[in-house]
């Protein structure tokens, strides 16, 4: 990996030790939600690991005026985009469906139910390309992804109407328990080409490789030239969720190979190697992200259990209709009943 | 005053909120050049460009999808669903983003989804449906069906102007159907059912293309001496239950009609909230009527599935006889 | 006899379903290798082989799609959507092809399409809906709903077996719920209620996850001295009006519920049908319970939404106390 | 279009002239029943003059044991299927769903929803496969319906099952009104590619192309090569639908192009130049041809209106239930009522 001067070179040192240090804090973050979900303060974790690259090589690569439309698996994602980490497991503790506000971070909410999330991304970029708005759209999913209809339909769309986005495809080569080959005929890279855009497929575990391809991508979108497909290789390290159990379907030594080309370990190789990392700047990095780690798991703690028929009936209408406001009244009655 | 059919009203809606809001978009299949299959659209394009009106590929969960992306951006997204067959390929976004969107985001969500619905016009398969009651369902959806020319423009610029998505009914069967008016009129509040006509024996409550029918019947039923009060419901979620209940409050017996299958249909909302807020002013059961439980059969047998002003005479009668 | 949890009665449904009839295929997102996400189809591509138990890609219209293709080659296909909410990207091939290509094609199409539903699981979005009532308004579905190991056994080797489409709602919350029995059952026909409990008071309707609720509030109305027949509807449609009426006519009084939100939900067909056809007999307004009529909620305030024994109680006194 | 020795090869004068036959035959019936509906003897009518050779040419490709899977404009390959065009055009006339019966003609029932039949092709094609029959299955549709989702994921399903299937895309360059460059993005038959399988664009209008483009690929599936995908690029000369008024977006002069390309007066050309044809074969079948619209004509007028309650309920269900069966007598009973 010591022969990549090109992709870095746009870089600073201290932009390119930010890369290692975002990805050791979005693992770090991963981890503690992890085990806290394994104290049963989540109902549920969809860990990251081994995504790192992706996710944090993209988010930079992004301007901050450009918008990300993500998935579920992107919380790496929307740290780097500033959004509270503690606030976010919001999300995954049951509290809420929409922990931060959108317009804010320019970070859409995750979206669960798998590909539709893609079409919102086409419509958001024809709508900066109407206003003559130089902001472009990131939208990420997964290699499952790509079989759902709305996926092409997607696809279609962003070509026919030249709009400003950026697909990225983290394929982390398993959806749940389906590997690649019994998931997607063909390359998913290769699809862009069918619908009139480019389409490459990169080194996911690679994060300057991520921020270079993106980067351009997104220059290009920015300049009117259309949307692009990147799909990023790498590997779901951990299980699907916290609900799954890998061993049922995939052997220790599918891993193997993985794990060896693990995102952070190459990276802070390279930047050893380059004189960019060492040893002090390391151990406070690590500290830094202990030290969100117990900041996050705090705030998720402290998160007020917001009330109750605010949190049922005050963002289903913003114009809510009189029998709908009879309904929030009457079911904050059962609440605390009139004596 | 002039003479203005329900799809001209509906064309003039469009436009007028076209011209009123620079971040409102028409976009559909065939809208654009064509003016749609049913004319609604025509001139559009013409008159506010190929950015504000264009035609998008075939296909309807994307263009739901891209309603979305480009309401979360700011814009107000007016699409249209070719016919209400079309609408089915849609409903994961509808049901899983439209509805639930700003509940995620807390974000305004300015979706108004024109379909035109319902059979009687002789067509193929999948362009005769009346798939109301998915969507009525649906929790964090408005959903309307308006009835005459302008109702249809006052509730099309309301769902246009507001914050929330709308799904909006167009009784096809009916794009012809002319009523005396000025244009503008104004913009007329969601959810408020209206007296088409008033009677004291019977309650027939109808919504889109039976309202007409409805009327016919209730003039019929005039004729033998019955008299029929028609609600034109306009608005079916959020429903004007104090307008049917004041109703039958005064004539203890209702019918509710619809094109859609009765089986699990509107009207069994509409005959459940009835009967029970209505419980001790009801006379008689409240009768429902609609299509048959059977898909949509071929064009020459559509008269024999849907109700019509006879079925509803007859389940007047039978209201007016319990007892 | 030994205990049997409703996951394991499914199983073996499923397990005997294919030793059975060659013909039998099983698929969906994960049902191979991993045996489902609830291991409903745990073990049986081990046995049955990768040709009749196979894992599909991520694509639930396709997954329906070729279940249709497979019937219409002479298979018995049997295809599991992984959640109620990842049902809907699958809507259009259900209501147009599923629900209609018998009438088209004159043909058989045994499809059976396993649903696991319901909420009450602590689930993050879309895993937790009741979709039901939209399946039970298409002409041309037969829908079930079982509540109990027995039946759900019973219910499925009929629908697998059976040359129309079926879809199966499982009631995800219950996969461990137990019933001392011996497998094989007999299969049971659709359209058959069942009282669950009888009693004299007020009638309870319920389905799926809901039954086991329902019991537990007539044991503890029977404590407070009223006594409350349960009705397990098990199938939705066809629906057995007779069961309903029956009951009725004796307790006078119904509640019915559903976790799906009340507003044209399928308890709206159930008292509608009720207030119909047991007039007379009714002394009180039939009770709707359900889910609010707002989005499913994050997982910490699901219990809050959804109806539980106490709501049932206050609803069967509400009932009881009427008039 | 004097050149084409090779594809013709595989068949005899006879075949050749038979191409010719069907096409001339199958035009005269579109021509016969768009004046019916003129006449108001059918509700609707969807011309498909100018694709008689993609029709023609596929149909013929394929054993008479494979099934077609047609989307709506296929009447023409129905016709080569042997399938009564009087009887069919019950279907136009609102008399039925579906006029004929699909397992004695092997050619599903028309689908008017776009793409739905994609997957039911696929469905189809997966079960030959796991009968280790021979069979193979033809899907058919439009250049609109590639922009479905459900013709990608019935695509990728055949790519990854490798099912006997040839996707044949009739491309007349028009969905009602939106022409292909605002329909699709990139080209279809490239598309393929990104599943792994073959695709081909051919000249739509030539019935040789067509058929030995079909040909192969159906040999290809039938030795387990799996799926293929050929474009088939021709015009739709009429109108979308009887419904649709075409002048409202499209120009003489994108039709004149076409007009010089007819199919059936290019072959006739090549046919009398290779002395395949002369005037009194060509007489004589349009003797045929004229035969045949009568023989249409007066099939259509003559069918009997069907029996509503069989209509409307005895195709529902296989195992009515019993409450049905009531909605069935209720219904005869408002049909005649008692004294
Ligand atoms: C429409 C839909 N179908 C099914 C699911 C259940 N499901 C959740 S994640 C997942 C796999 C997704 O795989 P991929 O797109 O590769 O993303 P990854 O989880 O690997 O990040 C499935 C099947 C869903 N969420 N949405
Ligand atoms: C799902 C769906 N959406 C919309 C329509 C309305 N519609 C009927 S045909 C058609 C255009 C189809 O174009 P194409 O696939 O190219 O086939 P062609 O008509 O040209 O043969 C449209 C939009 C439909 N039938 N089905
Ligand atoms: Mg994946
Ligand atoms: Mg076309």
């Amino acid at each position: 990996m010591a022969e990549k001067p090109l992709a870095a070179d746009g870089l600073s040192p201290q932009q390119l030790l930010d890369l290692y240090r975002k990805m050791v804090i979005i693992r770090r973050a991963d981890q503690e939600a992890l085990n806290l979900q394994r104290q049963g303060e989540l109902g549920l974790w969809g860990q990251f690991l081994g995504q790192e690259a992706t996710q944090v090589g993209a988010t930079v690569a992004m301007e901050s005026t450009d918008w990300i439309v993500p998935s579920y698996r992107e919380f790496g994602m929307a740290m780097c985009r500033g959004i509270d980490p503690g606030e976010m497991l919001g999300y995954f503790r049951g509290l809420t469906h929409g922990p931060w506000d959108p317009r804010r971070y320019r970070f859409l909410p995750f979206t669960i139910s798998v590909a539709t999330q893609v079409p919102h991304a086409v419509g958001f970029a024809m709508g900066c390309r109407l206003e003559g708005s130089r902001e472009v759209v990131l939208c990420v999913f997964g290699d499952g992804a790509t079989s759902e209809g709305d996926w092409h339909e997607a696809m279609n769309f962003a070509g026919v109407f030249q709009a400003p986005v950026v697909f990225l495809c983290q394929n982390n080569q398993w959806a749940i328990s389906v590997p690649l080959r019994r998931q997607t005929a063909g390359s998913i890279a290769e699809r862009a080409q069918g619908y009139g855009f480019a389409g490459v497929r990169i080194d996911g575990n690679d994060v300057l490789a991520v921020f270079s391809a993106v980067r351009s991508a997104a220059d290009r979108a920015r300049r009117g030239e259309g949307p692009s497909l990147i799909e990023a290789v790498t590997y779901r390290m951990g299980a699907h969720t916290s609900a799954d159990d890998p061993t049922r379907y995939r052997l220790d030594s599918d891993l193997a190979p993985w794990s060896s080309r693990d995102p952070i370990e190459t990276y802070a190789a390279w930047l050893r190697s380059q004189a960019l990392l060492d040893e002090g700047q390391a151990d406070s990095i690590d500290a830094e992200a202990e030290g969100m780690a117990e900041a996050m798991r705090g705030k998720l703690r402290r998160l007020p259990l917001p009330s109750p028929a605010a949190s049922l009936f005050d963002r289903v209408y913003h114009d809510p209709p009189a029998s709908f406001l009879k309904e929030r009244e009457e079911f904050e009655a059962t609440l605390e009943p009139v004596e | 005053m002039s003479a203005v059919t329900l799809g001209k009203a509906i064309t003039q809606g469009l436009r007028d909120a076209l011209a009123a809001d620079a971040k409102v978009l028409v976009f559909g299949e065939d809208v654009g050049r064509l003016g749609g299959v049913f004319r609604i659209t025509d001139g559009l394009q013409r008159d506010f460009g190929e950015d504000r009106v264009f035609d998008t590929p075939l296909a309807e969960s994307a263009i739901i999808g891209i309603a979305v992306g480009l309401a979360l951006r700011g814009f107000r997204a007016v699409p249209e669903i070719q016919f209400d067959g079309f609408i089915y390929p849609a409903f994961e976004q509808i049901v899983s983003h439209v509805a639930k969107y700003e509940n995620r985001s807390g974000l305004p969500l300015p979706i108004t989804i024109r379909v035109p619905f319902g059979g009687n016009i002789g067509a193929i398969e999948h362009h005769s449906e009346s798939p109301e009651a998915y969507f009525a369902h649906t929790a964090g959806l408005k959903v309307v069906a308006p009835a005459r020319p302008s109702d249809a423009y006052g509730l099309l610029r309301t769902a246009i102007a507001g914050d929330d998505p709308v799904i909006f009914f167009e009784p096809k069967a009916r794009y012809y159907l002319k009523e005396e008016m000025d244009l503008p009129v104004p913009p007329l509040p969601l959810g408020r059912a209206r007296v088409a006509r008033e009677g004291t024996a019977v309650t027939v409550v109808a919504y889109g293309p039976m309202v007409e029918t409805a009327l016919r019947a209730a003039e019929a039923a005039a004729e033998e001496g019955t008299s029929v009060e028609v609600i034109d419901l306009r608005s079916l979620a959020p429903l004007d239950v104090e307008t049917l209940v004041t109703s039958v409050r005064k004539t203890h017996r209702a019918v509710v009609v619809h094109e859609a299958p009765v089986f699990c249909g509107f009207g069994a909302e509409v005959a459940a909230r009835l009967s029970h807020d209505a419980f001790d002013s009801l006379e008689a059961p409240v009768i429902r009527l609609g299509g048959l439980n059977v898909p949509y059969p071929p064009s020459r047998f559509e008269k024999l599935y849907l109700p019509d002003a006879d079925r509803i005479l007859q389940a007047v009668d039978e209201s007016v006889a319990y007892g």
